[in-house]
């Protein structure tokens, strides 16, 4: 069901583990629905993203788009990191299940919430950052089912 | 496909090439229609006749009251939906348990909303249905009573002949979906007390796509598919007979050898139940120690969600499901689980292993490493472990 | 079985042995169910996948527009009982012909019982559905006509593309049971209007026990078998993976080959109506002589009846048909027959003979010699002969 | 679906035709339900029936059942011949499916009949013989069918 890239970063993940006085950490999902992706960011004096990294619960497409996520944001600079969208996630891995695109949804928003992190502590404003959900399921509302 | 390791018997199982064999000649030689006058017809008719019978005396019952049905799920619906409109005049109350399959819970809430009401039994920790909370859950509208024989994910064998004990004493019809259960214990429909019974042939080795449905007589019978006079007018469609006959074929095989498969299966499952609990830790056994199918093993591990562990599981040769194939799709955890008080975190990391007399003891020998590797290197990757 | 002559292709068709090879490797290595996660239910649900692609495609329709089923009369009741109850908010009436198959008949006898009206519309004496009388049928609570495309007893084929148009300019829904043409006809669903189509596999050489539903998308879909979320979540059940298989590859062997197949069944079929018009006194042939299933001779022969028949053809190693072989153990005459205008007597005395491409013109003559021995024999042995 | 015997009787059936002149002649069933049958009779002064023949429009079962009931009835006295049930042709063809049973009631009415045409004829009473339906389906009731 997944594609060769997805089962790539998923066996073996990128950048997986913790950073310590990381600039900026994000933790978004929710346990009780089977998902939670935690991101850390390492930020130089210029707003580059040095390092990232992440740590997550979840499904292999939790997995895969975290790992993906944590490729696409090292070097940008913070503004460029808000382009690592949910959608940039998903094409890089050359697609998701369409059951698992709230997946890749996590990935974006555990970017913001690490950068909105980042972003609060030092006092700085990032053009478009909103403040993240902080449960990714929350707006989602539920499919319309028929029986 | 290489060396697989299959352990999700309880989702489906390799169809046995016995079964396979007999079912061959009806598709390219007696291929007649069962219905029909002429001879190829009516030896295809004859085959038919003969599976009943087997599957008729297999559970104690009458030839005329096994039904062939798609399977498991046909069956179910058919169980639920005809016989609460055919009892509609005497009431509309129907009592099911908390951990059916969908196939039952999304026929109740069908019924629902055509103005039934059902009320939902709970389990206990272990997932045996709660027989006071039955018994005081009966009504003078109360039809029917429908508990699973066993389950399908956590592998627990309800006491069902109590219930249908219940059932008798207060008047109410009992059904069973016995599809995780029937081939693999012995079944007395009428030492059990049992109305009816749902059964799927590809869950001991015979087809997908055939069932049955056993009805006691002197139920009021609806049809759920109506059309032709198959099925002496209860089911219409013309006769699945390769179907019929594989399953045939698999009721004969497994009734042949229903204790050794048993025992062979129950020494596996034991084996991986210990090595599993004294060599994972933060792991817990879902489902009754004891009164337990012979094929289930069914483990949740803190802080890893399923998913991810069946794929690295596949990636290993080792096939595996997380909570019910059925629901796989939907993202919720199983109800079963949460059901048995698991909390909803740790119901996303459970697994079910099934097996089959197949499999070996170094096969399990294997998987019980695999999954110490996995569960290892998941934990190290989530943000929950050593919080 | 030695050397049969089988002319009962409209109740059931051998099945291919193209298609049972590729059926074989899904029961004893592909067995994975499709809705698990590892790679061997990964094979199985491309494989359905391929087959949901080559359907869609042979209809003119999108993949996700097919829904797999346990066959033609499971189609049907879906069809016609699911959607009366998603569109009972607009209406509860239905409009059918008085020539359906009791897939569709009983369904509506069902839906009566249940508070629906169902209005039968009459064919002439051809078989053909008075485009009229089902014009003025609509009223503003119709929600679905249902007629369908080809007739199981007389091979009439329905002016379908004329009332889809009918029905789209009504803004009412149109489903078309095509059991008898599908893979024997082209089909186009956009071009004719339809809606939702039922098809059934083993009337193209396919196995039995699997068909499909097409159902366009924007119809709102209720579940007719409620449970697990296979078919997305529309039709439950185990997908019947080697049902499936062989129905693609029939569908397969049918498209590629249909004009061929449909000039052979042709000369068979026009072969027979000729000589027993011109051999045997005191016969009708029933259906239209053009608009006509290629396969399909449908004759009454007066003064006999058709069980008699058969049986005496069947001693000469001839499968046959007398009305539709799904209503046989009913011993009424053809509804069919009835309605097309026949008294009862000469419905009694109906010879359903059905070719496939693998018929001979020497077969036919075997045929044409025992019909009119037996129907001299069994002639001087009525009281209604001569008298 | 029927037995040797039934299949034997219907391949080959016994005592087909009319006889002329006959001493009672009965004819029961009906064509709208597809099935007639006509029973002939000849029978000496002794009551002893000669000669039975029969012609049968209908099923299979209809056919042996005729045929059977004429072989049974051949060589009895009037009064035996009222033994000839549906049930003993039933036995003596070895059964018939459950469907088929009212095929056999057809024999024995036609058989009463054409007593009954005979007994009329004559000015004699048979003992415990009633007048036949003059339609075999009249008495019958309609399954009940759930759908
Ligand atoms: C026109 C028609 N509809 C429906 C059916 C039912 O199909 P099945 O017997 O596969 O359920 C048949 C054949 O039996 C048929 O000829
Ligand atoms: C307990 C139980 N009931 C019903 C079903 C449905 O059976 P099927 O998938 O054959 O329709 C299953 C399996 O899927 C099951 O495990
Ligand atoms: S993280 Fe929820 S399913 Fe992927
Ligand atoms: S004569 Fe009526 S079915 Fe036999």
């Amino acid at each position: 069901m997944y594609t060769e890239k997805v089962m790539d970063h998923f066996e073996h993940p990128r950048n997986v583990g913790e950073i310590e006085n990381a600039s900026g950490v994000g933790t978004v999902g929710n346990a009780k629905c089977g998902d939670i992706m935690r991101m850390y960011l390492d930020i130089d004096e210029d707003g580059i993203i040095r390092d990232c990294k992440f740590k997550t619960f979840g499904c292999g497409a939790a997995v895969a788009t975290s790992s993906m996520a944590t490729e696409l944001v090292k070097g940008k600079n913070v503004q460029d990191a808000l382009l690592v969208t949910n959608k940039a996630v998903m094409e890089a891995l050359d697609g998701l299940p369409p059951v698992k695109v709230h997946c890749s949804l996590l990935a974006e928003e555990a970017i913001h919430a690490a950068l909105w992190d980042y972003a609060g502590k030092h006092g700085i404003e990032i053009e478009g950052l909103v403040k993240p959900k902080s449960d990714i399921h929350e707006g989602e509302e539920a499919e319309e089912e028929e029986y | 496909m290489g060396k697989l390791i299959y352990l999700d018997n309880a989702a489906t199982t390799k169809t046995a090439p016995e079964v396979v064999s007999e079912m061959l000649p009806y598709f390219t030689e007696n291929y007649g229609n069962p219905s029909s006058i002429y001879s190829i017809g009516g030896t295809a008719k004859e085959a038919v006749t003969k599976v009943r019978e087997r599957i008729a005396s297999s559970l104690g019952a009458k030839n005329n009251e096994i039904y062939f049905t798609g399977g498991g799920s046909e069956s179910d619906n058919w169980a639920l939906i005809a016989t609460a409109q055919a009892y509609e005049a005497k009431g509309k109350h129907i009592i099911t348990s908390k951990i059916e399959h969908h196939a039952i819970l999304h026929a109740c809430s069908y019924l629902e909303k055509q103005g039934y009401e059902i009320t939902y039994v709970d389990v206990d920790e272990n997932g045996i249905v709660k027989l006071d909370e039955l018994e005081r859950a009966i009504r003078p509208d109360t039809v029917l009573i429908s508990v699973m024989f066993a389950n399908n994910e956590i592998g627990t064998i309800q006491p069902i002949k109590e219930i249908g004990a219940i059932a008798k004493a207060r008047g109410v019809l009992f059904h069973t979906d016995a599809v995780q259960a029937y081939a693999h214990v012995p079944i007395d429909v009428d030492e059990m007390n049992i109305d009816m019974l749902s059964a799927s042939g590809h869950k001991f080795h015979g087809p997908k796509g055939i069932g049955f449905l056993y009805i006691r007589t002197g139920i009021k019978i609806r049809s759920f598919i109506h059309g032709g006079q198959q099925e002496r007018g209860r089911r219409a469609g013309t006769e699945n007979v390769t179907g019929i006959v594989g399953m045939g074929k698999a009721v004969e095989l497994s009734f042949s050898r229903m204790e050794e498969s048993a025992a062979k299966q129950k020494e596996l499952r034991d084996y991986l139940i210990k090595r599993i609990k004294e060599e994972v830790p933060y792991c817990r056994l879902n489902g009754d120690g004891v009164r337990r199918l012979p094929n289930n093993v069914n483990y949740s591990f803190q802080f890893i969600e399923g998913e991810s562990l069946l794929i690295m599981l596949d990636m290993k040769g080792i096939c595996a499901s997380s909570g019910s194939a059925c629901t796989s799709g939907s993202l919720d955890p199983s109800h079963v689980l949460l059901s048995i008080g698991l909390p909803h975190e740790i119901a996303h990391g459970s697994l079910r292993l099934t097996v089959s007399e197949e499999n070996t003891i170094e096969e399990m020998d294997i998987v019980i490493d695999a999954i110490k590797e996995i569960v290892d290197k998941l934990r190290k990757m989530s943000p929950l472990y050593e919080d």
